[in-house]
């Protein structure tokens, strides 16, 4: 009785709309739109986070040079368009803030999270629209605060994105003291949008599956983003508890981390780790799922190993809470725990290899066409390995103290951020922009993009693994400095150049966007032949999403199921309907 | 739905349990015992106030399993942290 | 107790679990209170730990006796707060208003008496940065003498002012916001907005007010009787 | 160039360095398998006229086999790297009579406080040198390392070895030098704007040049301690 009075609803109004445009667009409760009004804010950070990287690159391929249009920055900042090495930390500070909390964690939490779970699972909408609404214009309230922080007299913030204290808790030894605290005040206010966001994921994952949409029903990246959902649940607070001490500190004169007192400059570092490395988990882990809806599909078959990546899924979940000593190896934390960390680092590794054997045994056997967003996630597991791979690098102690700190940690963040996460990104926007918008992005220049990025990605991080090897020190301002750093600055500059390129390519992604959004070929129900519930929606879904209640019979990967006529079973046919009639088909 | 009347859980004792146990944890603490025994006392006769408080009050004992999960998650997060960190000041 | 979790709302479909998602949802998000929390005692254990010597003994600095009688306040408007509840299951509508004005009230005098405590004691000389220069706790802790019923106090006290001043502080925002959503749904009881069918609001709220009670109910131990 | 380490001057270079190969070897080989493998799949199984996926859901077999390989290798590194680790940072690993120094860190520079000719710390005839720490060859090395402000980091590339140092905190961080030579120490740990050039030098000598340098400084010392002395009175 519930289910067809909301039904009745879409029935009647999916077509005449009659919301106005302030609730349709602006104070919309429905998921999808605030799912996208989410995704647009996070590519303008992601623009703006790419850009502070530009500037960081610039002073490092070319330390001590004006930089082009340097001269429109203020004195403060840049003097006569030469950085000055205060605006460099900054600079660094906020490339990676920006990057982790305002453009990636939004990107697939904030869009994805949204968008896909209510579609992906058969339900109407979230659990609670109106929390969902407020969760997006806390975001962006905690955005403007951050952003204010360039603006403010004594610069933006400059302990890095980790904001170790005593650094980041003493103005008077920084040098920066609103720019901090606005740093500490938007990341709590960002925090409490994302616990909000990650209740009303997680209760709707739980409560609004459709009638048959059984757990191992699910499609993985519904698993996955549920499973980030729990860990933002649990480490978001954690962040918002220590950033909450360190803007006392700032401000009432507290003690927590101020060692003259007794305070711990320690204990910032074992919290921000402890929300930290479960954090990079939220970061990796959609994405994941997001690849491997991506490669089934692309391949016509069905996820090799369904069950074991979901235990992954989970083991990586649940692992990524005791391994948070990694970071802090050469802190001085007590040596006998970081030997125990080491182990428990080196474990997730397992979870890990068996993801990315089971994707490559997913394309095995299959017939893979290679669209761009399969493209995108075929890239994924690559450069994803790659970083990966590099952890295990720093994992193992001994070796960690050659090289924590330095680009190599660097090149291994990039490879599994923007390896891995972004490019997950990427396939999930291509894969899904149909669904989004009603149009398909352009296939060709797609790929122009999906190719020039790789070239250029890799020629700007994996050098950084040689420079880290040669002791190049992260974070710092003008390498030039440093004998032994002198013979890598033609590394640097090379870097650099091709971070420039690789910054130019990315607006061949940014146009392609937003004209196909006008212009783009208009797409059907299911352009992809998918077999996810959202497909069986109209493009783009109607407000309400299904026209009825769906019900789920399959698995959600039946693709090429052998006797039938489609190489592909909806989760929502039955499989008697789409069998081809007695001798069709070979 | 149905009927009025509810079987409820005898609040009002619970209440005065907590009562009691509140005033007992004032008459411990100020006893001249040593301090470990003091805080062993203390915390056991907190966690008991505390279970009382999450399975009464806010029904846990009369919950489904899947509350009785949602609750009982986050416990083990909160003690891993606080034992690895204190080990910093010990070794 | 069972048929009130059975109850989905008219506009929900029907919910997996069988329990409504506000309660789910209040679950998970105590969840990440439990968190928070963690980050904020789990410090004060570790610095406590670390420098046991920054704290007075009981009943020295603090004003046990009134906290104990802020204690018991709490405890009470957990009890109307379930009173209310019960009230409501039986489709009492006298009791819910009335108990929940009870749990209102009794939580505002909770705040109230927090409020006269931090007023009191920084007139006594305890801040969160540690002693106030030339206060009495800061003159009696110079001379090295005994004060009130125990030894001398410590020399220095910057962790726990701290300490003090941000677990208490955090928990007694805790209950103001408690006090603010409670007052929210007391007005939507006088306008009969709860029947024995549909009082999902009560239960929720319940469910944090309960919460941030036993979150004092630790505080007080820890902060205030070790 | 490319994954080679740069060469190494303490004893602790051949170890972490051998260590560092051996995972890289390790990880080489999962590399080239995943790499090539997505390659190799790509071109064998992309779409073709005709072609249709085979219906697979999986292999218990193959995947305990990738999942039991993995996990007994990762054993293996966390193994291999006990001994190494306890060796340089493990909680008894300083050496009996290392030679100490004092070691202070503040924005931006590193301040050395030697022990003068009684050869005993924190008596009254040690100095100080700011951003000179010399040491002989082949000798077991402790800096009493601390920070005065922010925390810092003690690194020296040519030794391998990197600590932060964290103001309220001691740190003892030792090392046997094995060539002489000035090498560079840098600040690992982002300290503030003046985090790149807090740099500062560790010159390893023989043992008679140790000694000749220790003597010549303790006397300037002296003499520069009384006129200020005087001074000051
Ligand atoms: C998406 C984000 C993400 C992900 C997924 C990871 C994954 C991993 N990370 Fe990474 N990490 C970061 C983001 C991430 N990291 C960031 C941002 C930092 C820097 C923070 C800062 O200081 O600013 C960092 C720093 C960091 C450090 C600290 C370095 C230092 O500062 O000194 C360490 C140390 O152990 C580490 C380890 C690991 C390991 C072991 C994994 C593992 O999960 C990887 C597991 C995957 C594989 C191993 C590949 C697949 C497996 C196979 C192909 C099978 C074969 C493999 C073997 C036989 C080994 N990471
Ligand atoms: C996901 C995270 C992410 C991403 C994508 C990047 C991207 C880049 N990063 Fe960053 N980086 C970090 C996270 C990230 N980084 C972090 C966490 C740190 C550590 C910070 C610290 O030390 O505190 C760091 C540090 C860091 C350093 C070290 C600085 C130092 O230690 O001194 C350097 C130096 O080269 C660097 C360079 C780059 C470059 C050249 C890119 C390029 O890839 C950028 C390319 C450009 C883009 C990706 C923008 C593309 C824009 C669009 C696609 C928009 C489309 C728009 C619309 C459709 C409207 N980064
Ligand atoms: Cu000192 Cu960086
Ligand atoms: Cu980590």
């Amino acid at each position: 009785m519930a289910t067809t009075a909301a039904v009745v609803d879409h029935a009647t109004h999916a077509h005449a709309d009659d919301r106005s445009f302030i609730r349709k667009y602006i104070f919309s409760t429905d998921h999808k739109i605030i799912g996208i009004q989410f995704g647009l804010m996070s590519l303008v950070f992601l623009a703006l986070g790419g850009t502070l990287a530009m500037m960081i690159r610039w002073q490092l391929g070319f330390p001590g040079k004006p930089m082009p249009l340097g001269s429109l920055l203020p004195e403060t900042m840049a003097a006569g368009g030469i950085m000055l090495p205060e605006f460099y930390v900054a600079l660094v500070t906020m490339h990676g803030t920006i990057m982790v909390f305002f453009a990636i964690m939004p990107l697939l939490m904030g869009l994805f999270g949204n968008f896909l779970i209510p579609l992906k699972i058969g339900a109407p909408d979230m659990a609670f629209p109106r929390i969902n609404m407020a969760s997006f214009w806390i975001a962006v309230s905690a955005g403007v605060l951050m952003m204010a922080g360039f603006f403010v007299e004594g610069g933006h913030a400059g302990a890095g994105w980790t904001g170790y204290a005593p650094l980041s808790a003493r103005p008077d030894l920084s040098g920066v003291s609103l720019g901090q605290e606005l740093w500490c005040l938007s990341l709590i206010i960002l925090g409490l949008a994302s616990i909000l966001g990650a209740t009303n994921y997680i209760t709707t994952v739980i409560n609004m599956r459709a009638p048959g949409m059984t757990w191992f029903r699910l499609p993985l990246s519904i698993w996955a983003l549920f499973i980030a959902s729990i860990l933002v649940l649990l480490a978001i607070p954690i962040l918002s508890g220590a950033a909450i001490m360190l803007l006392f500190d700032q401000t009432i004169g507290t003690n927590f981390f101020n060692p003259a007192t007794g305070g711990q400059p320690l204990l910032w570092q074992h919290l921000f780790w402890y929300f930290g490395h479960p954090e990079v988990y939220i970061l990796i882990l959609p994405a994941m799922g997001f690849v491997s809806d991506v490669l089934a599909c692309g391949s016509r078959k069905p996820v090799f190993g369904y069950h074991s990546m979901i235990y992954a899924i989970i083991s990586i979940g649940f692992l990524g809470w005791i391994v948070w000593g990694h970071h802090m190896f050469q802190s001085g934390m007590n040596p006998t725990l970081g030997m125990t960390f080491t182990i428990s680092t080196l474990l997730i590794a397992v979870p890990s290899a068996i993801k990315v054997f089971n994707w490559m045994g997913t394309m095995w056997r299959g017939s893979i066409h290679f669209t761009t967003p399969v493209l995108h996630a075929v890239g994924f597991v690559a450069m994803f390995t790659i970083g990966g791979l590099s952890g295990v690098f720093m994992s193992s102690t001994p070796v960690d103290i050659y090289i924590h700190d330095t680009y190599f940690i660097v090149a291994h963040l990039h490879y599994v951020l923007f390896g891995g996460s972004l490019f997950g990104l990427f396939a999930a926007i291509t894969f899904w922009y149909p669904k989004m918008f009603g149009r398909m992005m352009n296939e060709f220049w797609g790929k122009v993009h999906f190719w020039l990025t790789m070239v250029f990605y890799n020629a700007v991080f994996w050098p950084m693994h040689d420079i880290g090897v040669h002791g190049h020190m992260r974070r710092i301002y003008d390498p030039s400095q440093y004998d032994f750093l002198k013979p890598l600055a033609p590394v640097n500059t090379f870097i650099s150049i091709s971070a420039f390129l690789l910054f130019a390519t990315q607006g061949i992604f940014a146009l392609n966007f937003i004209i196909s959004w006008f212009k783009g070929e208009k797409a059907g129900r299911n352009p992809w032949k998918d077999t996810g519930l959202e497909w069986s929606t109209p493009s783009p879904a109607p407000h309400g999403n299904f026209e009825k209640t769906p019900t789920v019979y399959n698995a959600p990967y039946e693709f090429s199921v052998p006797g039938m006529a489609e190489d592909y079973l909806p989760q929502d046919q039955k499989a008697d309907q789409s069998r081809a009639p007695a001798g069709a088909g070979h | 739905m149905e009927g009025s009347k509810h079987k409820h859980p005898p609040y009002i004792a619970i209440f005065v349990a907590l009562t009691i146990l509140t005033v007992g944890e004032l008459f411990v603490a100020f006893l001249p015992w040593g301090r470990t025994t003091l805080i062993v006392i203390l915390l056991f006769l907190a966690v008991w106030k505390a279970l009382m408080v999450a399975l009464y009050f806010m029904h846990l004992r009369f919950e489904k399993s899947p509350v009785r999960i949602l609750a009982a998650a986050p416990l083990p997060l909160t003690v891993i942290v606080v034992i690895a960190v204190m080990t910093e000041f010990r070794w | 107790m069972a048929n009130a979790t059975m109850m989905g709302p008219p506009a929900e479909t029907q919910p997996a679990t069988g329990v409504y998602n506000g309660k789910v949802g209040m679950w998970i998000f105590l969840g990440s209170e439990v968190m928070f929390f963690t980050a904020l005692i789990g410090s004060y254990i570790i610095l406590r730990f670390a420098h046991p010597e920054q704290w007075a003994t009981p009943g020295q600095a603090l004003n046990i006796p009134v906290t104990a009688v802020n204690t018991f306040l709490l405890i009470c408007s957990s009890v109307t707060m379930v009173k209310a509840f019960a009230a409501i299951q039986d489709g009492d509508q006298k009791g819910l208003r009335m108990w929940l004005v009870a749990t209102v009230l009794i939580g505002a005098t909770f705040v109230s008496v927090q409020v006269y405590e931090y007023v009191h004691l920084a007139h006594l000389g305890l801040l969160p940065s540690g002693y106030r220069e030339g206060s009495d706790l800061a003159n009696a802790a110079a001379s090295g003498v005994a004060w009130k019923a125990g030894p001398a106090l410590p020399a220095a006290v910057g962790l726990y002012g701290t300490t003090f001043y941000t677990m208490t502080g955090f928990h007694g925002f805790h209950v103001t916001m408690g006090v603010l959503c409670m007052a929210f749904v007391t007005w939507k009881a006088f306008n009969g907005k709860y029947t024995v069918a549909d009082h999902r609001g009560v239960e929720v709220i319940g469910l944090y007010w309960h919460f941030v009670d036993l979150v004092w109910i630790i505080l007080f131990t820890i902060v205030y009787l070790m | 160039m490319g994954w080679i380490i740069p060469h190494g001057v303490s004893t602790f270079t051949p170890e972490i360095d051998r260590l560092y190969y051996i995972i890289l070897v390790i990880t080489g080989i999962a590399f080239v398998l995943v790499e090539i493998g997505l390659i190799y799949f790509s071109f064998k199984y992309r779409a073709q006229p005709g072609r249709k996926a085979h219906y697979i859901h999986g292999n218990v077999t193959a995947e305990v086999i990738w999942t039991a390989v993995t996990a007994v290798t990762v054993v293996i590194i966390g193994i291999m790297s006990v001994p190494v680790w306890n060796k340089v940072k493990g909680r008894n690993s300083v050496p009996a009579g290392a030679l100490a120094y004092n070691v202070t860190a503040k924005q931006f520079e590193w301040n050395v406080g030697y022990p003068g000719p009684d050869g005993q710390l924190n008596t009254a005839d040690d100095f100080k040198v700011r951003n000179q720490l010399h040491v002989p060859v082949n000798r077991d090395v402790v800096l009493e390392a601390t920070a005065e402000d922010v925390i810092h980091s003690f690194f020296v590339p040519a030794f391998r070895l990197k600590q932060d140092v964290v103001p309220g905190m001691r740190m003892r961080i030792w090392f046997r030098a094995t060539e002489p030579g000035p090498y560079e120490i840098a600040c690992a740990e982002l300290c503030g704007l003046g985090h790149y050039k807090m740099r500062a030098f560790v010159t390893v000598h023989t043992q008679e040049e140790y000694d000749q340098w220790l003597a010549e400084r303790a006397a300037q010392a002296q003499s520069e301690a009384q006129p200020s002395a005087v001074a000051s009175r």
